[in-house]
């Protein structure tokens, strides 16, 4: 203690000669920092309304509310915050799957009211709006799931383009709950799908590694997992929230992963199926598709006799006999089969109704009936040339394919069509090119540009990969003809498909011409409806809406009560629509069944 | 001493100047400490506003008579000392009731305030309250000792009891100004004076960090305002009895403005840089130092 | 929110644990051998309720909300988070004294409380003494989403959601933490408040105490305290 | 620190032993030598300073975990004695004469989780919660979010919707 | 001559009040020798929101509790139901005055327990993080002791470059208080433009800051005669009741987490930790003076170290459903306060099992502070917490 220590604090008085640090405008002058992690903004046109945010909110302080009507991919929601709840942790940000939500700088927010504290970001609109700074997903590599596909192992091209071995090899545990580990449940997808299948819950299952649960979710909604675990049209991935800002999740695969893990013997057993009841009514199914699989498996759950009546001497519909083997192997279709024949469900091969027993017939021995007749019916084109005999339809070809008939392949061919079908018989006919000639000379031309093309994306680039080449944009013109074996096929450029309306109106160019040459053609363009077993007063009591399609109610009900009808020849060519519309026609018939138990209610 | 009205009236305007000057003083002095810490500060006429809300504030609670009289004792300890002490040397008009013998009653009337303060404070029953009180008193004890040395020193160099005669005697002059003549008597009041004004290294009585705020813990509004009113004038008294007795006093407003500024402002530069001390250990300061000065200044004049 | 004021079934503290030991009934020798009976909540404390605090109009009117509104004290009770932002304003930074807003360390000389956050239960027991010691008028200023909705805490089982079910809120200011000048703008909106003869929370309470006073004893389980501290 | 397990090993019953790091390892004892394990690790291995003392509640198995993290300032590395007690009337031997600290984290313990310490100073008195008349708050079988929303009920007028349910039933009303 | 026993003067206060056969003292309330008197939880001179309840014998206080549990949120219970990723943010609020040591904590126990590299950037930004947030504590900690005896200006000073490192936390992590920068697998984002060179710039005031305050404070004749002697912690303390950091390192005791079990990149940077002797509050003080020198220190040597670029975030398992295998850990790091530790036990499940945060301050206000406040003068209450740098919701969580 000295003098010093009594002098020294005086040194502080030098300050008051500085200008005071003080904020003189503390509203304006300091604007939040451009991270600040200030109130909240929302791109309502990008946001999906996947509810991603309100998941990981921990505070609860999101929630969704309607802001427009659902349309598929996007819910229809945007989340609504809680000022009263939230901590401005921004992990709804760094979460969004759309990079939709962000934050601004802007940070004052007085009331005095409780209640105003409640917006909607991006609807309401607010003085923060335009206000480019604040809280931003970090760039770089910052994610809070994996934003890569796990890759699944398939054949090399050398490997696969001569053969029908089934080309994608499934994940491996490993990787299927590392894919699986990259679903954010929000469950978009699961209103998406036709059937509806409970998507988020079974990858949950994988996720824990509980596959008996899984194949339990899975036969709620789809009794053929094996099958949809291959070639379903997953518009689930289509849909899927990742899908946004990566790639989205093979939802497909998942569930054959899932549907492979489970050895056949043991689906009773974890089904709980092995007891079935049996009640007195009797169900006819016509067609072994997956809609009539499908409703044959739920009526069978439901205690139904259940017979199905197939045309052919397999069962599997379009499945079997349209798909190619390398990308759905029969004995998955087996494996699937044999599951719901073993229920309990009778089935009748090579009995064409119409042919060996009339409708009439079966009404009459049934309590009520399904037909889940299908697509096998080839569309033409109809252009010059088209009725040639060696332009095929690729219906007929397909299944001569799968089932094994010797079938006659050119050295060259041309393809017409850009869907799936149209990837199908381009690819089996490059194997069958690669078996016979060693070489592949295949060319596929579509209407649809590329990026328009209904095929999957994988289809074509694997396509390409084979040998096929692939010409989108091109409208058929007319097939040349000499000595009866056509030569090639003019096709001339197009440019959309269609108008401002959405309906279809191919606008083309007819100055910008080509030639594909080759010595086959096979159309591909669509299939078409037989329903031929349907006897002429019979169809008077059937209501028909546009394009001859068959007019049912929700339940796939027709105008004859007990008849119901459903699958490709209601909703078009898709296997998962077919599945779902049999498991609805199986809820429909269940009812009009017990409905007419007493028939006074 | 004149008892006519016209005095009377002059006496209350004097108050009525002083009150404000006390509080301009006080925002003034506010926002230089203020500068000291990098800040703006209040603005200059924040002590009319926090008063003028003060006043207009009800009552709410009852702690008896005395809680109310606390108060009033203290405002009339301001307004006392202001009373008997001659504002502006050789003027009618701002002298006051000045009288021979002033400055024994002022003397006592510095202490009367804090009485006051103590039977109200206590009345209040908060424990805070009563700390504060008796803190309260025992530093003033201890700071009336070298005051009252001090005075007691000039009285005996001066060899009068009224403060117009004191100042008077300083007239002539820088140098003859008691701060020169008695330079021992002025250090000894001046460091009593700090333990007056209530600022740190002095100010346990109101510590805000243990005994929120101390004897007036339970006080707010219209009694708040008092002795906030009594603050302000009791500031500038009290700086004003000090110009009287060792700066020379003053013969207008603006000497007397600046003098009593920079008195008050004395103990403001040293308790913005000092912490404040225990109780036992400013009681033991004030009876060290400025007491062995109070001494030395009346031995000297003995 | 429906307040109602139908004098409600207060249930009137008589549990004898309830009551702190320093309050309960006792008999005090006093210094010359004489027996008192004291009983503390009776004697210490006011037994009357509150009065509306009356609001007049007119020029002086007026310019006593001038006055109230420049004239800003809040009491220095930090009762969560928040109060980590408060401290920045007394300092060089945001100096809200040039606002005429101070801090005073007790609430008998406040006007302002600032409930900065979350209130535990154990906190608010005691937010409620301190609020109800304040002279009117009186303001209180909810900081932080914790006063709205529960904010961060909301499924805690030790802090309340709903700050205006115990107190009446004058003004709120969204965030968690909010920044020292979201604070700021707090206090220029209340002044806004006073200055419109608005900021009328207090009597509010006052109007409404049987429903506020249910609230609280519904969620403070050991109300060991007087009804009234005023 | 392998050797010091060794060496508590050839003296206690360790029926668990899990070593985290280098310097932190975790032991499980028997409820009966808890605390002269804990002794022992003070008073003859360095082990003088108590970093922490908590529980986990095992609702499972019934068991409250008691964990005694110890701390061995010169050698620096840190020893967790966990020992398992019944969940049924938890009582615990206090060892409030080993650490000064101790007595918090047993009234914590005996507040949150309701375990008793007998002997322990102040261990019946209130320590954070005030006239709490549920069951203590730590434990599993107390739901804070149920509590809260019954005593504190949130701000009403919050809505959520699912988006898959809410497409389902706007996209496909009827399924 | 002694005057003290000629006027029978006795300052030997130990013995008073009389202490029981049972070890405690005899306080009889109603003999109207002792007064008892609650600070706080609304008082300004206790840190956050506690209590003490106080026994006075005059100025003197003979019996002291610490009554906590105003802040309590059951952070603990709140993170159970929590997933790990929701913890985060939850987690930070647990100490407000230093939330980044939380951050660190959290993301350790779990990168741990799970297995996570953290990419090397990461660990610098890391540890710039937790240097910043203790320069911003002391900034307002060392020249708080002053203002717990009335010298706020200090305390003015400090608070304002304390709000401009604030500013630099806002430019680096968005949040001013609540950083939630340090999340378990990363960071939040990489240094913005510019930001080394502003915050050299609020170094050169803190260096300045330093300076005045040895002026201001440490050779101030008033504090100086309060805070000396004051508070004295005995060594043999240190283990029994459990005493950190600067607490520990004013009674020369080696007490750093950073030198004692270098976690992050601590390693490679260079300095050494201030131990005295003295162990009274101005010790602690000096003590915490120099941790702030040291940490200016620190922040220049990060800064000059760290990688510019690189990975910020390990690639981590979907954060919505992140399990992590059975275990439990402890880990540590070094607070402004000393020693802070998280304990963490998982089930297997995606949300903690236990989670328990143990801070310095847990020992320091209740078992060490009701201790050294046992014949202390009442005015030195708020000194004496201020310097064992208590944080009530650490305490209580």
């Amino acid at each position: 203690m000295s003098i010093k220590d009594i002098l020294t604090p005086f040194t502080a008085w030098k300050r008051v000669a500085k200008e005071p640090v003080t904020v003189r405008d503390p509203f304006n002058d300091r604007p939040g920092a451009d991270r600040y992690r200030g109130f909240h903004k929302n791109d309502v046109d990008k946001c999906i309304g996947c509810g991603t945010c309100e998941a990981i909110c921990e505070n609860e302080a999101i929630d969704l509310v309607p802001f427009k009507d659902p349309v598929s991919g996007d819910s229809g929601l945007r989340p609504r915050v809680d000022y009263g709840r939230c901590c401005w942790c921004a992990l709804c940000v760094d979460v969004c799957t759309t990079n939709s939500l962000s934050l601004s700088n802007e940070y004052k927010w007085i009331a005095t009211d409780p209640e105003e504290f409640r917006f909607t970001p991006g609807i309401e609109e607010k003085a923060w709006d335009k206000n480019e700074k604040g809280w931003k997903k970090p760039e770089g590599n910052y994610e809070f799931y994996n934003l890569e596909r796990v890759s699944m192992e398939h054949l090399h091209p050398e490997e696969r383009n001569d053969s029908f071995i089934e080309m994608v090899k499934g994940f491996s545990k490993e990787q299927a709950i590392l894919e699986a580990d990259r679903c954010v449940e929000c469950g978009i997808c699961t209103a998406t799908c036709p059937a509806h299948m409970g998507i988020p819950e079974y990858i949950k299952a994988i996720r824990n590694d509980d596959m008996e649960e899984g194949m339990r979710i899975l036969y709620e909604t789809n009794p053929l997992p094996e099958i949809c675990g291959r070639i379903c049209t997953h518009k689930c991935e289509t849909v899927c929230s990742i899908g946004h800002k990566g790639d989205p999740l093979s939802i497909r695969w998942l569930k054959r992963y899932i549907a492979d893990q489970i050895p056949e013997d043991k689906y009773k057993e974890i089904l709980n199926t092995n007891n079935l009841e049996v009640n007195d009514k009797k169900v006819a199914i016509i067609g072994a598709g997956p809609s009539g699989l499908s409703a044959a498996h739920y009526l069978r759950l439901m205690g139904y006799q259940v017979t199905i009546f197939e045309q052919y001497e397999k069962a599997g519909g379009m499945m079997r006999y349209g798909i190619p083997e390398y990308r759905l192997p029969y004995d998955q279709i087996d494996k699937d089969i044999n599951y719901i024949l073993s229920l309990g469900v009778e089935i009748k091969y090579n009995t064409r109704i119409g042919k060996d027993i009339t409708l009439d017939q079966l009404g009459k021995d049934f309590d009520a009936v399904f037909a889940g007749t299908g697509l096998h019916l080839g569309r033409g084109t109809g252009i010059e040339g088209s009725d040639n005999q060696h332009v095929y339809y690729s219906t007929d070809m397909l299944r001569k394919i799968t089932s094994g008939e010797e079938i006659e392949v050119a050295d060259s061919i041309v393809v017409i069509g850009g869907g799936n079908v149209a990837m199908d018989i381009t690819r089996s006919l490059a194997r069958l090119q690669m078996q016979k000639f060693d070489k592949v000379n295949i060319i596929t031309t579509s209407l649809e540009t590329e990026e328009n093309m209904p095929a999957d994306r994988e289809e074509v680039v694997e396509s390409r990969e084979e040998g096929a080449t692939v010409y989108p944009g091109w409208a058929p013109q007319s097939i040349e003809i000499k000595d009866g074996i056509p030569q090639g096929l003019h096709v001339v450029k197009c440019n959309s498909l269609f108008d401002e309306t959405g309906r279809f109106n191919p606008q083309c160019e007819m100055d910008v011409k080509n030639y594909y040459p080759g010595h086959m053609i096979v159309q591909s363009i669509g299939q078409g409806i037989d329903i031929s077993y349907i006897s002429e007063e019979f169809k008077e009591n059937i209501k028909f809406g546009p394009r001859g399609r068959v007019e049912t109610d929700e339940y796939f009900q027709t105008g004859v009560k007990w008849f119901f009808m459903g699958g490709d020849i209601i909703q078009g060519p898709d296997v998962i629509h077919g599945i779902a519309n049999g498991h609805k026609a199986a809820v429909g018939i269940d009812r009009y069944l017990r409905e007419s138990d007493f028939p006074n209610n | 001493m004149d008892y006519s009205i016209t005095k009377f009236l002059w006496t209350l305007l004097g108050l009525f100047i002083v009150t404000n000057w006390g509080m301009l003083m006080s925002s003034t002095i506010r926002r230089i400490g203020a500068r000291v810490s990098g800040r703006i500060g209040i603005p200059w006429y924040q002590p009319w506003v926090d008063l003028t809300k003060l006043y207009s504030l009800k009552s709410q609670v009852s702690h008896g008579t005395m809680f109310y009289l606390g108060p009033v004792f203290r405002l009339m300890g301001g307004v006392g000392l202001f009373l008997f002490l001659p504002m502006i040397f050789g003027s009618w008009h701002w002298s006051n009731y000045s009288f021979s013998g002033d400055l024994v009653l002022i003397l006592y009337f510095q202490l009367f305030g804090m009485l006051g303060m103590a039977l109200g404070a206590g009345e209040g029953g908060h424990p805070y309250s009563t700390i504060g009180v008796s803190r309260g008193l025992a530093q003033f004890t201890t700071i009336e000792v070298p005051m009252t040395l001090a005075v007691i020193s000039i009285a005996i160099q001066y060899h009068t009891l009224s403060i117009s005669q004191i100042v008077a005697a300083q007239q002539g002059g820088f140098f003859t100004w008691t701060v020169w003549t008695n330079p021992f008597a002025t250090g000894a009041a001046m460091l009593s004076l700090l333990g007056a004004f209530g600022h740190s290294p002095f100010n346990l009585i109101q510590a805000p960090n243990e005994i929120p705020i101390g004897p007036p813990t339970e006080y707010h509004g219209v009694f708040l305002g008092f002795l906030r009113t009594n603050n302000a004038i009791l500031h500038v008294a009290e700086a004003a009895l000090f110009m009287n007795l060792f700066f020379g006093g003053a013969t207008n407003w603006i000497e007397l403005i600046v003098k009593t500024f920079l008195i008050y402002f004395w103990s403001v530069f040293v308790g913005m840089v000092f912490p404040r001390f225990r109780i036992e250990q400013s009681v033991r300061w004030f009876l060290k130092i400025p007491t062995l000065l109070g001494i030395l200044a009346i031995v000297i004049f003995l | 929110m429906e307040k109602e004021n139908k004098p409600q079934d207060i249930p009137v503290v008589k549990t004898k644990n309830f009551i702190a030991p320093e309050n309960e009934k006792r008999t005090v020798t006093a210094p010359d051998g004489s027996l008192i009976e004291v009983d503390p909540i009776n004697d210490y404390f006011c037994q009357e309720r509150p009065e509306e605090y009356k609001v007049k109009s007119g020029a002086v009117e007026k310019f006593l909300n001038w006055a109230r509104a420049e004239s800003l004290w809040v009491l220095g009770f930090g009762t969560g988070c928040g109060s980590i932002e408060i401290p920045p304003l007394v300092t060089p930074r945001f100096d809200m004294y040039r606002y005429g807003v101070q801090m005073r360390p007790t609430p008998r000389q406040s006007n302002v409380f600032i409930i900065s956050g979350y209130l535990s239960v154990k906190t608010l027991k005691r937010a409620i003494r301190s609020y109800e010691q304040m002279p009117s008028p009186k303001y209180v200023i909810g900081l932080g989403s914790c006063t709205i909705n529960g904010g961060m805490y909301w499924d805690s089982y030790n802090t309340i959601n709903r700050l205006d079910h115990y107190l009446p809120v004058d003004v709120y200011i969204a965030g968690c933490m909010p920044r020292p000048e979201a604070l700021l703008a707090g206090f220029a909106k209340l002044k806004e408040l006073i200055k419109a003869g608005k900021a009328e929370k207090a009597n509010e309470y006052i109007r409404n105490l049987d429903w506020y006073k249910a609230n609280q004893k519904k969620i403070i389980k050991d109300w060991n305290m007087p009804d009234y501290n005023w | 620190m392998q050797q010091i397990i060794q060496d508590i090993e050839s003296r206690f019953t360790i029926t668990d032993k899990e070593t985290r790091r280098n310097d932190l390892c975790f032991l499980t004892v028997d409820k009966l030598q808890a605390i002269s394990l804990v002794t022992y690790l003070r008073d003859y291995q360095g082990y003088a300073s108590l970093t922490l003392l908590t529980a986990v509640d095992w609702i499972e198995e019934g068991n409250f975990q008691l964990t005694y993290l110890l701390n061995n300032p010169s050698t620096r590395t840190e020893i967790g004695v966990r020992t398992m007690i019944d969940r049924e009337n938890a009582t615990m031997e206090s060892t409030h004469h080993l650490w000064e600290n101790i007595q918090t984290y047993q009234r914590e313990l005996k507040e949150m989780f309701g375990i008793d310490f007998p002997g322990s100073p102040r261990i019946d008195e209130d320590f954070i919660l005030e006239g709490w008349d549920n069951i203590p708050p730590y434990r599993r079988d107390f739901d804070t979010k149920k509590y809260s929303e019954e005593t504190y009920f949130p701000r009403p007028g919050r809505e959520t919707n699912d988006p898959s349910t809410y497409m389902k039933s706007k996209l496909y009303p009827n399924d | 001559m002694d005057i003290k026993k000629i006027f029978q003067i006795n300052n030997d206060r130990s013995s008073y009040p009389e202490i029981g056969e049972d070890g405690k003292p005899i306080i009889d309330l109603s003999s109207h020798k002792y007064v008892k008197i609650w600070q706080g939880p609304q008082h300004p001179g206790v840190t956050g929101n506690m209590a003490l309840e106080l026994t006075l014998s005059g100025d003197e206080i003979v019996e002291s509790k610490t009554h906590v549990g105003y802040l309590h949120r059951g952070f603990e219970k709140l993170m159970e139901r929590r997933k790990f990723i929701q913890c985060f943010p939850t987690c930070v609020r647990l100490c407000v005055a230093e939330p980044d040591p939380n951050e660190y904590l959290l993301a350790t126990c779990v990168e741990e327990l799970s297995g996570i590299e953290v990419p090397e950037t990461a660990q610098w930004l890391r540890m710039l993080v937790l240097e910043m947030s203790r320069l911003q504590v002391l900034l307002r900690g060392v020249p708080g002791q002053a203002g717990t005896f009335a010298l706020g200006l200090g305390y003015q000073w400090g608070s304002y470059i304390r709000d401009l490192i604030l500013d630099r936390f806002e430019e680096l992590t968005g949040g001013r208080v609540y950083h939630m920068y340090i999340l378990p697998g990363g960071v939040r984002g990489l240094l913005p433009d510019g930001f080394k060179k502003r915050l050299e710039e609020n170094l050169k005031l803190a260096d300045e800051f330093v300076k005045n305050i040895n002026d201001l404070m440490f050779n101030n004749i008033v504090f100086k005669k309060r805070a000396k002697g004051l508070g004295y912690i005995p060594k043999d303390y240190i283990d029994r009741y459990g005493v950190y950091g600067p607490a520990a390192r004013a009674a020369g005791v080696m007490r750093d987490i950073r030198k004692t079990h270098p976690y992050l990149k601590y390693a490679e940077l260079d300095f050494e930790p201030y131990t005295t002797t003295e162990s009274d509050v101005y010790a602690r003080s000096v003590v915490r003076w120099h941790d702030l020198k040291m940490t200016i220190d620190l922040i220049r040597q990060i800064m000059a170290k760290m990688p510019e670029k690189g990975e910020i975030k390990a690639p981590t398992p979907n954060v919505m459903h992140w399990r992590i295998p059975k275990g439990e850990t402890y880990v540590k790091c070094e607070s402004s306060r000393g020693e802070y530790g998280m304990y963490m036990v998982t089930d297997g499940s995606d949300t903690p099992r236990r989670v328990n945060l143990k801070g310095p301050s847990y020992t320091h206000a209740n078992a060490l502070l009701e201790k050294l406040l046992i014949n202390a003068n009442i005015a030195d209450t708020a000194g004496i917490m201020v310097s064992l740098a208590t944080c009530p919701p650490e305490i209580e969580r």
